[in-house]
């Protein structure tokens, strides 16, 4: 019943985002959401399935970034190239990362990926190729294999939407595999993991991989939608992005990242023009000064949703379906 | 003799000295974490939005009251310190029983709220504030001109930091809060008003935060922003201490500062990545820090 | 094959200064019940962390099945088949009791690393779940979730998920303790039910539990094997009584009932 | 479509608020209403966003603005890698774009544009400007402090050239990383170096912090400072007695005549602080802009943009035209901090030290790389 | 809040229709029971029956609970945890909580001295009654074996001067020669005027040491046996606790 109504949802949701285009949605837009969005999807895979709370994911995220906007631009490579690539970038940090990152648990291990990550944005820095403070403009899209032209919001849009739609397939397989149900046990209790044979540390280690490439595939997808790649993509407030989405929307559900990535980047963009709204409505001229606010906004949603809504939206609804029938 | 790897040795010996003074304020920082994450199982974020909060108070107490600089080394960790038992009453009271991630979040959220309420306020280019007189100045130590708040900065820190390690580490208000630490509802049947403890304790880690910032205040500029870089390295010490780990975080951050204050000459490009290297160093080695205690 | 399913040669743990583990040479006849007792504090869960490689040994050499395993991982042990409880129990708490048991059994499928597979190909493992369950009595709550249940029945699943395992060689400590007498009589006989065709060494302080269904005993005192045989020989023994037992007179039932 | 609607996005929450921020669309909305709020029959609109220092948003920002409101003209504010990718976007969609508080030259070289106008300052301007004139006064041997980045290491860069061209002479350089607090370290080892001059290729914060700790410890004393990157808000948040005699490179300052004192007095009556560059730079932007559309008879960026570049522009805030590859080439004018003795009110800061003309502190037609301008 | 003794006749402990729920889960269904002074009392039951329950309640660690519970006539139903200890409780509950940050030691003499109310053990007394605990006093407390950390939260709590002790299966994992042990500890407390409830599920040591059992069964008090009636309830009593 509540897998029917799941898959049901989700169809229609495609329906939607199909035709949203041709409803006059605003492309550009919906692509930075959807790449976002995959962006929330594969941190929680991380966070919400095998209970590791990595606060490093700019670094995979943006270093991907970074990376396809390299090869799209100067090695003028076709775009499922810089996707590929970026994707193996993150894979191979991730790696890295995780390698380092899985030796401590629980908090530790949460501050040892921030801290790796934040070392990783002076690379990206002083780096020279990637532009320091002007970022990585004007990169190409170029022709999907070499015959579909991206430079339509159209096509790219459409392009977009099945990779994001395949990499949360992907993912929800994960979940739903052999090996998502042992991060599961990972995740409620690792010492008896270990007893039962389990390698736990390869698991993590895999899971890891496996989250930082999709990160970096989201980055790479970003780069190429929006043809910049720049240093606010690496800086830990990007993790901490990723982290809001996933809790605002649900941490643990599948549909929530979505959902949180809806409203974040929304909240990232219209703040002040709700602000102005609020303001003219109730004649309170502070509202107004909400649009330089937008930190102060992210705050305390956090807050709020720690204190409030732990479960996230999804969560909330989900456990609210639950509740009358046990 | 007079040279090591091309560097002349008075050069290298300035250096270190300046390296200790920049662990003076890792240590103190740090030590507060310690401090909050040992008693209260929550990762302080906001550590430095509470430091730029104790540099701020003390400058607004300057700027609007007159108050001079030597009671403010007094009064701001108070005042801090008070809005700190605040916050702890206010919202860090409902997560202790939660996971660690949800502290970290909350105070992830208080800090953007607490920088940006700075950042309406006071604007981001930040405040001057003036070394107090007593201070001015500076001692000619042959080899380098040491001014004398920065030799001031790692006495009173070293100082502090001491007795706060003293009174954690070995005195039977100490054994309660590291009781505490592990299991609050037992030590609360055993008589001893944990909640209270626990409100105190969050005051005096951040109160030990606003201290390190009175301390910056002549030195660096007062701004709302300057605590956001400082606390990534903080942790990072902290983690390299081992976490919790009161006598580590001192150590360790004193430690970064001479290491940093070294590379500052070496390869100064690399000064402020080396805490992370040094990090992914000792992980690889030593998973539970310096001082930790693997369990 | 030899009938020594597990020996041990001089194991030693020190813990700064403190030998928690001296000097044991233990052998595990293949099919037996082997109960290590003794006096709190004697060594007897640092033997089985040794064991496990949940520590690491100060000196000597563990083999299982002939084999050196001394510088194996725990998990590497595990997948020999040498499988422990904890004195504390351990579940998956937020899992289903069919989940907890099915999280066991699914590494012998070997598709424990595949991401790409379907979880409907784990069903198969459902039937054998199901009656593990019933073998500790828990069918009926197969779809609970783990974390309602009293602490009785978490033992009970957690020698279910052991048992999962096949395991050649269980290692249980302390598997009735916190139990009232109903669990105690039950888990006893489903131990004994489930040594059949494994060995087994278990670690009790109820002496009513040892008496029925030990074949060899090994008493450990301050790390070191004090007295061995069986349960008539061993409760003989007027040092075991003095060191552990506590009574002189002979009666050996223990303050347990 | 019944009103013109001029978007303007800057950085307004963080690290550059100051410099531009909200007190910049004051200043664009001061132009408007000094036009008469109407042009061509038609409200004159402006709408504001906060990029937060995220291109992604700056850029989204700039599209929606076009699409959804139809804006003629994006004034972009500080933050190169926000200015860059707005730049793109809306010569993409055909529409001006003017920017003031981004530094970077590449705006109007490798990624000049045909509809994009760099207004107020860049790097190339501020390294050659203060560079040449110090040298010119006597100020031959350097060494750099350098933020270690793309930005900082294009300012030493273009700096060091212009001071070994005039005759100086480059004695070493330290790179700091971005926002290192601490500079004691790295002027010790400028002091040593025996230079008389410490460039400053950083900015914000770390120039911040390296003046002050030059104080600290005397360095003062022996070498003279020049910023390479300095605005009036940093010096109002310093104060004298830490910046006195400092050297910088400015394209206005609010006490250089009666038209920008008059300026300035009531952008100060409006928001209590006295305008920086950037800020004035705003207000002439919008309003020569809007002149030009008057002049053009449409909002059609293409026609406005013809005609903005087709003379000579002048007001209170500099006089000039704009090149081919986008640069509007006005004087800058090398400053001094005063000494607080010589500060008669608030705000009385600086002193014009020198005069740098237009045709020479700008990016040269030989050394550009604008296909726009060969 | 002032103790008011409200003569020598109230009961160390009294509990009336005790309700008491974690979450939302409802264990305690209206418990009532009395203990007097120097008595020492048993709870019964099987495993979740909630005996530990009840000894939470009264400590105040459970997470809501209703009804009353009177301490030396105080009642301490709306009291903090801290408070109602400082009426002469001392608590040693199911899972030992044992610090692992203090040494033994540390965790031996954590616990405050309770003003106003009996002398404590000795440090001395205590090292006799269980050698383990000195042998081993300086290592971290949850370095003991599980058997030496069950000793060390049933010595902890003897040395605060508590008069009314809670003892939540404390001879649980004990060899039997320390179980013995406990045994005669118990007799001794009990001479010396102490107040005890053992929650047991080992009948055979709890048998001889009480005075008074209460069977407890899905929160609630099912049976109430006298030692002098043992004998005749035994068939009852291995009913209800399915013996
Ligand atoms: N990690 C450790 N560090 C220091 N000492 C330890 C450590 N682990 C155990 N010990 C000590 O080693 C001794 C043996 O402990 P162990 O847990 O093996 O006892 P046990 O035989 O299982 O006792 P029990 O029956 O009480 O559970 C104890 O005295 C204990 O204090
Ligand atoms: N922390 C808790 N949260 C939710 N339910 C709990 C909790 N602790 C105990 N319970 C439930 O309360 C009921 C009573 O438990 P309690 O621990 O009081 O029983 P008990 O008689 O002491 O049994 P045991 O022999 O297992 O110690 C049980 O059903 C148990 O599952
Ligand atoms: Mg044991
Ligand atoms: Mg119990």
């Amino acid at each position: 019943m509540n897998k029917q109504l799941a898959f049901w949802g989700y169809a229609a949701l495609l329906l939607v985002l199909l035709a949203a285009p041709m409803m006059g949605a605003y492309p550009i837009f919906m692509m930075k959401l959807f790449c976002f969005a995959l962006f929330a999807c594969a941190f929680n895979l991380l966070f919400g399935y095998t209970g590791l709370l990595s606060f490093g994911h700019a670094a995979f995220f943006g270093g991907s970034a970074y990376i396809a906007g390299h090869v799209l631009k100067v090695w003028g490579v076709t775009p499922e190239i810089g996707l590929l690539l970026g994707t193996a970038f993150g894979a191979l940090l991730g790696w890295l990362v995780g390698y380092l990152a899985i030796k401590r648990q629980g908090i530790y291990f949460t501050m040892i990926t921030l801290a790796l990550a934040q070392m990783l944005y002076f690379v990206w820095l002083q780096a020279p190729f990637t532009g320091g403070e002007d970022g990585l403009q004007a990169v190409p899209r170029g022709k999907l294999f070499g015959l579909l032209d991206l430079r339509s919001d159209m096509t790219m849009y459409y392009v977009c939407l099945a990779i994001v739609v395949l990499a949360f397939l992907f993912i929800m397989r994960i979940v739903r595999s052999p090996f998502g149900h042992i991060l599961h046990g990972i995740k409620e209790n690792e010492p008896r993991a270990i007893s039962l044979g389990y390698d736990t540390n390869r698991f993590k280690l895999m899971v890891f991989v496996l989250s930082a490439a999709l990160s970096g595939l989201a980055g790479a997808l970003k780069t190429l939608v929006l043809g910049f790649a720049t240093l606010s993509d690496v800086h830990w407030a990007m993790s901490g992005h990723a982290v809001l989405m996933t809790l605002v929307g649900g941490m643990g559900t599948l549909s929530g990242p979505l959902v949180g990535a809806v409203v974040i980047v929304a909240i990232e963009n219209k703040v002040g023009e709700w602000g102005n709204w609020i303001a003219s409505v109730t004649h309170i001229d502070w509202f107004r000064s909400l649009g330089e606010s937008v930190t102060i906004v992210t705050g305390f949603i956090f807050v709020v949703c720690v204190l409030l809504f732990r479960r996230g939206i999804v969560g909330e609804i989900l456990n609210f379906l639950r509740k009358p029938r046990s | 003799m007079d040279t090591i790897f091309g560097v002349p040795l008075p050069a290298l010996l300035s250096q270190l000295l300046l390296g200790l003074v920049n662990g003076s304020f890792y240590a103190i920082l740090s030590l507060g974490l310690a401090v909050i994450f040992g008693l209260l199982n929550v990762i302080n974020f906001a550590h430095g939005a509470l430091f730029m909060m104790g540099a701020v108070v003390t400058w607004m107490a300057m700027h609007y009251l007159g108050i001079n600089y030597w009671l403010m080394l007094l009064l701001a960790p108070l005042v801090v310190g008070c809005f700190g038992m605040v916050i702890e009453r206010l919202f860090l009271r409902w997560i202790y029983k939660l996971d660690h991630i949800y502290g970290l979040l909350l105070t992830l959220g208080l800090t953007l709220l607490i920088e940006g309420a700075f950042r309406s306020a006071y604007g981001v280019s930040g405040l001057s504030y003036s070394t107090p007189a007593l201070l001015q100045g500076g001692i000619n130590l042959g080899f380098m001109f040491m001014p004398k708040y920065r030799a001031w900065v790692v006495v009173a820190s070293l100082i502090v930091c001491l007795a706060t390690w003293y009174l954690i580490e070995k005195t039977r208000l100490g054994a309660y809060l590291r009781a505490g630490t592990e299991n609050p509802r037992l030590v609360e049947a055993f008589g001893i008003n944990v909640p209270l403890m626990i409100t105190l304790t969050y005051g005096a880690g951040v109160a030990l935060a606003a201290f390190a910032g009175v301390l910056a205040a002549p030195i660096y500029q007062v701004s709302p922003l300057m605590g956001q870089n400082l606390i990534i390295t903080v942790f990072a010490v902290v983690v390299i201490g081992g976490m919790g780990s009161i006598m580590g975080s001192i150590v360790t951050g004193l430690l970064l500062g001479v290491i940093e204050g070294l590379t500052r000459v070496f390869y100064p490009e690399a000064s402020s990545t080396v805490v992370f290297v040094v990090m992914a160093i000792v992980l690889l080695i030593r998973p539970a820090g310096l001082f930790g205690k693997e369990h | 094959m030899s009938d020594t399913i597990l020996a041990t040669k001089n194991l030693t743990k020190e813990f700064k200064g403190f030998t928690a583990v001296d000097n044991v040479n233990l052998q595990v006849q293949r099919g037996h019940i082997h109960a290590l007792i003794g006096p709190n504090g004697a060594g007897k869960t640092t033997c089985f962390n040794l064991l496990t490689k949940f520590l690491e040994p100060t000196r000597g050499t563990i083999t299982f099945n002939g084999i050196d395993i001394t510088r194996e991982k725990s998990a590497e042990i595990a997948r020999r088949g040498v499988i422990r409880s904890f004195q504390i129990s351990a579940v998956f708490p937020h899992l289903t009791l069919l989940e907890n048991v099915r999280i066991a059994l699914q590494r012998q499928l070997g598709t424990q690393y595949h991401f790409w597979r379907s979880d409907k190909s784990l069903d198969l493992l459902n039937d054998r779940a199901v009656q593990l369950l019933a073998e500790v009595d828990l069918r009926h709550l197969a779809d609970e979730v783990t974390v309602n249940l009293p602490y009785g029945r978490k033992r009970a699943l957690e020698i279910a998920t052991t048992l999962a395992m096949e395991p050649e060689l269980m290692l249980l400590d302390e598997p009735t303790q916190g139990m009232g007498h109903e669990d105690v009589d039950r888990v006893t006989s489903l131990i004994k039910e489930v040594s059949k065709g494994r060995t087994i060494l278990m670690v009790e302080h109820n002496m009513k539990v040892i008496s029925t269904i030990a074949d060899r005993i090994s008493v450990l005192q301050r790390g070191a094997i004090l007295a061995e045989g069986n349960y008539a020989e061993v409760s003989q023994d007027p040092r075991v009584m003095q060191a552990y037992m506590g009574t002189t007179d002979g009666q050996l039932q223990g303050a347990h009932a | 479509q019944d009103k013109v609607v001029i978007g303007f996005v800057t950085d307004m929450s963080s690290l550059y608020s100051d410099v531009d921020g909200k007190n910049g669309a004051t200043a664009a909305q001061m132009a408007i209403d000094d036009f008469g709020g109407k042009v061509l029959g038609k409200p004159i609109e402006l709408v504001t966003a906060d990029h937060q220092n995220k291109a992604d948003i700056a850029a989204a920002k700039v599209r929606e603005w076009i699409d959804t409101q139809n804006a003629s003209m994006i004034l972009g504010g500080t933050n190169s890698g926000t200015a860059l990718a707005s730049s793109t976007v809306a010569n993409e969609k055909g529409v001006l774009y003017i920017n003031n508080g981004a530094g970077t030259s590449a705006l109007t070289n490798e990624q000049c544009a045909p509809l994009t106008i760099h207004y107020a300052y860049d790097t190339v301007a501020l390294a050659r400007g203060t560079g040449k004139a110090i040298v010119d006064s006597g100020g031959k041997d350097w060494f750099f402090l350098t933020a270690d980045y793309a930005f900082g290491h294009s300012l030493e860069k273009d700096t060091a050239a212009t001071v070994k061209a005039a005759g100086g002479d480059v004695k070493g350089m330290v790179r700091h990383p971005l926002n290192a607090s601490d500079f004691s370290s790295f002027l010790l080892q400028a002091q040593s170096s025996k230079a008389q001059i410490l460039g400053m290729a950083n900015a914000g914060g770390d120039t911040i912090n390296t003046i002050k700790a030059a104080n600290e410890f005397g360095i003062t004393s022996t070498m003279k400072l020049a910023g390479l990157l300095l605005f009036l808000t940093d010096i109002h948040s310093m104060g004298l007695p830490t910046t006195q005699g400092l050297q910088f490179t400015s394209s206005w300052y609010w006490d250089q005549n009666d038209e920008s004192r008059a300026w300035a007095q009531k952008f100060y009556d409006k928001t209590k602080r006295m305008p920086t560059d950037i800020q004035a730079a705003n207000y002439s932007a919008v309003m020569n802009y809007l002149k030009a559309v008057e002049e053009a008879g449409t909002t059609d960026s293409k026609k406005v943009n013809e005609v903005l570049r087709s003379k000579e522009l002048k007001d209170f805030y500099a006089s000039g035209m704009i090149r081919p590859d986008g640069r509007y080439a006005h004087d800058m004018y090398l400053m001094e901090v005063k000494k607080p003795a010589d500060s008669k009110r608030e705000w009385d800061y600086l002193t014009v030290v020198k005069t740098l003309p237009g045709e020479e502190v700008w990016t040269l037609q030989e050394e550009t790389k604008c296909p726009l301008w060969k | 809040m002032s103790v008011q003794v409200v003569g020598a006749a109230a009961p160390a402990l009294e509990i009336t229709n005790l309700q008491g729920w974690y979450g939302e889960s409802h264990v305690l269904h209206g418990v009532n029971l009395t203990v007097q002074p120097g008595e020492v009392v048993t709870l019964l039951g099987r495993n979740g029956a909630g005996r530990t329950s009840i000894l939470r309640a009264i400590t105040g660690l459970i997470g809501k609970r209703a009804g009353s519970i009177k301490i030396g006539g105080v009642e301490t139903i709306g009291m903090p945890t801290h408070k109602i200890t400082h009426l002469g409780l001392g608590y040693c509950p199911e899972e030992r909580g044992i610090f692992a940050s203090l040494t033994t030691e540390e965790n031996l003499l954590l616990p405050p001295v309770l003003k106003g109310h009996g002398k404590g053990m000795g440090i001395e007394e205590i090292y006799t009654l269980f050698p383990n605990l000195q042998e081993r006093k300086h290592s971290p407390g949850t370095r003991l074996s599980g058997g030496e950390q069950q000793m060390l939260a049933v010595a902890r709590i003897l040395r605060t001067g508590a008069n009314l002790l809670l003892l939540d299966e404390i001879s649980e994992g004990l060899a039997p020669v320390i179980v013995q042990a406990l045994a005669r500890m118990i007799t001794l407390l009990r001479q010396r005027g102490y107040t005890v409830v053992m929650v047991e599920q080992n009948f055979r040591f709890a048998a001889p040491l009480a005075d008074r059992f209460y069977v407890i069964e899905h929160g609630q008090v099912v049976e109430h046996i006298l030692a002098s009636e043992l004998e005749d309830k035994m068939p009852l009593l291995n009913e209800l606790l399915g013996v």
